[in-house]
């Protein structure tokens, strides 16, 4: 089972594949796509986590070129609310990251992704009742 | 009829230049505090404004207080904010004052409860300080309360009330000041004047409305301590215009005590000068005990 | 073959309508006064002497709405004077303010709404300059976004002598301009020689079209932007993109999002944060996604106060099983 | 519209302790706008209370629901089957929709998940400010279409107060001082006249300070006939 799960944007995709052709193999962090980092709302995070990810990265382009101009903007706006909510349900709101890529950077991106895969491994899964290992 | 004015009401009406002064009930249940000034401050002023929990932080009422002051032979000025009371206790405290012999009252809308000890208190507001003036000149006047029953006695009352020529818009604060006169306030304490000019800007505008001729007017000052004392009042006190002349003057002094009471005087001297100014209220909230030596040097001390 | 229906009449349209017949297209040139301008034998030009009222349909499928009329078309280049409907009709676009030698007498140079930061340094460098020559300038901004360069700018024009006013309202009456200004609530009586105004309001896309959607594009896919009063050699470059991008055969059609009407509750939520303007509010007051506008970037499904809003293929019920999958799955 | 605002998700779990069956109801309407009560406000509450739960290892269910209108009983009503085994209802409406919810089921406990904050509108979006005091006697046509009951902080009738400084309400320099938009209202609608009359004491009666208002439109009340 995967422990962080990577929310990407297609256009910061490319960034993972540049990651791939160097050969850079990543490890036990899903990805998932979406259209742009702005369609992920508070309640996709919450629901990941409740899915059993130990840590959510969102991944959305850099502030001034993204494909649809201002979906990062909204993208920030939700991943703080969801940071908000953990705080206040007694979780710790460094399980969820947002981070933004050109699709050139990709070193920029792996670190992100190892960055959340130690705090995955420091923080332990949420004492989730089922399937609990 | 004996003559029920007050001794502040006689002053005025007889041309002379009036000195009022204030006093700062304390956080007790003991009225010696009060007492002690009232013995400390008579004779060097007419009248004495008692706070009415001022900045909305529970102290000794006014109204407690202004009767221990009679009890030391000084006139006192009961101040009556329209936020802690609605037009019942109102009218009801107004009747209770003329009753035990107090003549001065002023209206005021009292400091927000945001500002004080009892942020969570709810503000009653009920009347503003145009329409308190206008239910108690209507009690003195027509002897009957808000809504027309009438009183066995009206009670007798010389009412006042404040204006502050350095609040925004400028425009508006003459225009204000008329509402309450024509709502009924005989005598008017405005905020301390630092700033002059702009004092006499708005004494042109009272003078224009003819304001002066329908009620007298008592210019504010208050003797600063100290340069902190004076950024205090120019940075934190809504309402308030501190130059920064009077800022750098206090910082720059060697004695900034001295220096304080001195602006003081000077500031003092220049309100006497201008034309529809009847007097001055000093405001030496915690520094009582220097309103004597202010009113000896400003040439006040003999009171009429 | 391909038809692009060019708006406008200057050399910028015809250059361009030239372009597209040189690249292989039809073109369609509305134009009002088309003096001059002849219908190209072999009937790849047409000329109607009409002007563009809308424009429908996606990339590929478009059509022209015209005041005779409607063009079917593969898409549209804008290519008449910006319509610099300014704030006050005789006002004098900023782009083509004299370099320096201001009138003398009194300039108002009216920043509100706009121009983007580039626009506000050109206009305080200008009144800088003319403050030099003893004009007198009165700038109108709404607030002052300024930092770092832009910061001096502003104080060196203050210091210059330029009057800033952040207006309420501003009232014209013949020559006379009654500007209120915000903080004291005064009205201030200006005759200006010149008001100068810029209604470039601060469009995301810069005068070249959006960095990210593309050169000389606009809000709208499949409707080009070009720029007027372009100098020679810029106006053959442009052209030819332009003509070039006119003429590319489309992209395939992303999937639009959908509204559920019976859960919107007229929030306006997705209206103001559609980058590319695609939500509306329809008739009965409900919200609707334009499909032809609509880039399918999820943003309004996101925001949706009411979740009202779909996009097929990244719904939640998709996100969730894509998220489940990919857990599972490496 | 009515503003409310989500209380915070600790005074919620606070509050809903030892229940184990909730039904997280949200509406469509005011809170919707304001984006506190609306479906994507329930969604995102229950999933932080099913994670709060997973997290603690209660066994607690949570279902939602968002009703169209929750101040009507009609409406409320039509969620009746969903409240079935449901030992508390978490209501994201205002005030007034909780309390609907509550005389409409009698049986289940319901808790307020909002706090309402008077009635207002979006000063951009997602702030929302208050506008209206609800005072039952509007006073706008003399103060410029400026409520001083609701935007004057000591609700003066003749205002400023003498701590207006540069606009600014002297509690919080966050807040317009009102007085002082009514004056540049007046002056604007070329009515500074209307701020040299006193207005004379308010008759609060008409408020909530006269018991709470019961408004009949008559025209609408249908007759025992009708409704039998």
């Amino acid at each position: 089972m995967n422990k962080v799960v990577t929310l990407i944007c297609s256009a910061a995709l490319g960034a993972l594949e540049l990651a791939k052709e160097n050969d850079i193999v990543i490890t036990d962090t899903a990805v998932v796509e979406v259209p742009c980092s702005g369609r992920v709302d508070e309640a996709t995070i919450l629901r990941t986590l409740r899915q059993g990810a130990q840590a959510v990265l969102v991944v959305g382009c850099l502030a001034s070129n993204c494909r649809f101009s201002t979906g990062n903007f909204e993208a920030h706006r939700n991943v703080d609310e969801a940071k908000r909510i953990l705080e206040e349900i007694g979780l710790s709101p460094s399980r969820v990251e947002m981070v933004e890529v050109s699709s050139a950077q990709y070193m920029k991106l792996v670190e992100a992704m190892e960055m959340m895969a130690d705090r995955a491994g420091e923080l332990g899964p949420i004492r989730l009742l089922e399937g609990d290992p | 009829m004996t003559d029920c004015r007050s001794n502040l009401q006689r002053v005025l009406d007889s041309g002379n230049f009036a000195v009022t002064a204030e006093i700062g009930p304390p956080k007790s249940a003991s009225g010696e505090a009060v007492q002690r000034r009232a013995r400390l401050l008579k004779g060097h002023a007419d009248a004495f404004n008692l706070t009415d929990n001022q900045t909305a932080t529970v102290r000794l009422s006014s109204m407690a207080s202004a009767v221990l002051c009679m009890q030391e032979g000084v006139e006192p000025v009961l101040q009556m904010t329209c936020r802690d009371r609605n037009r019942i206790a109102l009218q009801s405290d107004l009747l209770g004052a003329a009753s035990l012999g107090i003549r001065n009252i002023l209206c005021l809308s009292g400091d927000h409860p945001r500002f004080g000890n009892q942020k969570g208190a709810k503000g009653v507001y009920d009347l503003d300080p145009v329409q308190e003036l206008m239910v108690f000149r209507m009690m003195r006047d027509e002897g009957k309360v808000w809504g027309g029953d009438t009183l066995e006695q009206a009670p007798q009352v010389f009412l006042g009330a404040v204006a502050n020529p350095f609040a925004d818009p400028l425009d508006l604060r003459a225009v204000r000041l008329a509402k309450k006169v024509d709502a009924g306030a005989e005598f008017v304490q405005t905020q301390a004047v630092f700033d002059l000019d702009r004092f006499e800007r708005f004494m042109k505008q009272v003078r224009e409305r003819h304001l002066d001729e329908r009620a007298h007017i008592l210019a504010g000052v208050i003797p600063l301590r100290s340069a902190g004392a004076a950024r205090y009042m120019r940075d934190r006190v809504p309402g308030m215009s501190v130059p920064d002349e009077v800022v750098d003057r206090m910082s720059k002094a060697a004695d900034q005590r001295d220096e304080g009471i001195e602006i003081c005087l000077e500031t003092i001297e220049r309100l006497r000068s201008i034309e529809g100014v009847h007097g001055i209220h000093i405001m030496a909230i915690g520094w009582e005990d220097i309103v004597p030596e202010i009113v000896d040097r400003s040439g006040l001390s003999q009171r009429p | 073959m391909r038809t692009v229906v060019i708006a406008g009449c200057g050399t910028e349209a015809r250059t361009v309508a030239d372009e597209v017949v040189r690249q292989g297209g039809r073109a369609v040139l509305l134009c009002k006064e088309p003096s001059g301008i002849a219908d190209r034998p072999n009937g790849r030009m047409e000329v109607k002497a009409s002007s563009l009222i809308a424009v429908r349909g996606a990339p590929g499928r478009m059509t022209a709405v015209t005041e005779d009329g409607d063009v079917e078309c593969s898409s549209v280049i804008v290519a008449d004077e910006p319509a610099s409907v300014a704030l006050m009709p005789w006002t004098t676009p900023l782009r083509s303010l004299p370099e320096g030698r201001g009138p003398r007498g009194t300039v108002v140079l009216d920043l509100r709404g706009g121009p983007d930061r580039r626009g506000r340094a050109h206009a305080l460098e200008a009144a800088i300059e003319m403050l030099a020559d003893g004009t007198k300038v009165v700038v109108l901004v709404d607030e002052v976004l300024a930092y770092g360069h832009d910061e001096l700018l502003y104080r060196q024009a203050q210091q210059a002598g330029a009057l800033f006013i952040r207006p309420l309202a501003v009232e014209r009456e013949g020559q006379r301009m009654d500007v209120m200004d915000s903080i004291s609530g005064a009205i201030i009586s200006i005759f200006p020689d010149m008001v100068v105004s810029e209604t470039a309001v601060n469009q995301p896309c810069t005068d070249r079209g959006s960095v990210s959607m593309g050169p000389l594009s606009t809000y709208r896919r499949g409707v080009l932007r070009l720029r007027a009063n372009l100098l020679e050699d810029e106006l053959r470059t442009e052209a030819r993109a332009a003509a070039a991008i006119a003429l590319r055969p489309p992209a395939e059609m992303p999937r639009p999002a959908m509204v559920d009407e019976g859960k919107c509750s007229a929030c306006l939520t997705c209206v103001r944060i559609c980058p590319f303007r695609a939500a509306y509010m329809n008739a009965d007051g409900k919200a609707r996604i334009d499909g032809d506008r609509c880039m399918a970037c999820g943003k309004c499904a996101a925001a949706c106060a009411g979740k009202a809003i779909a996009l097929p293929g990244s719904t939640d019920t998709d996100l969730d099983a894509r998220i489940v999958a990919a857990m599972e799955g490496e | 519209m009515i503003i409310a605002e989500r209380k915070g998700l600790d005074r919620i779990i606070e509050m809903l302790d030892g229940r184990r069956s909730i039904l997280v109801a949200g509406c469509r309407s005011c809170v919707s706008v304001c984006q506190a009560g609306g479906e994507r406000e329930v969604v995102a509450l229950a999933e932080a209370l099913r994670l709060h739960a997973a997290s603690k290892g209660m066994d607690r269910s949570i279902d939602t629901v968002t009703i169209e209108r929750q101040c009507e009983k009609e409406w409320v009503m039509e969620i009746a089957p969903l409240i079935e085994g449901k030992d508390a209802i978490l209501s994201m409406a205002c005030g007034v929709g909780a309390q609907i919810m509550q005389q409409a089921f009698t049986d289940v406990q319901v808790f307020p998940g909002l706090n309402t904050e008077g009635m207002g509108a979006p000063e951009v979006q997602g702030v929302y400010e208050e506008r209206c005091g609800g005072c039952g006697d509007c006073v706008l046509h003399l103060t410029g279409g400026i409520c001083p009951v609701a935007r004057c902080s000591k609700s003066l009738l003749n205002g400023p107060c003498g701590g207006s400084q540069d606009g600014r309400c002297e509690i919080d320099p966050e807040k317009p001082c009102a007085w002082d938009m009514i004056y540049r209202s007046l002056v604007r609608l070329g009515r500074p006249d209307l701020l040299e009359i006193n207005i004379p004491p308010k008759d609060w009666s008409h408020s909530h300070h006269g018991g709470p208002r019961r408004v009949v439109r008559k025209r609408a009340v249908l007759s025992e006939e009708e409704v039998a």
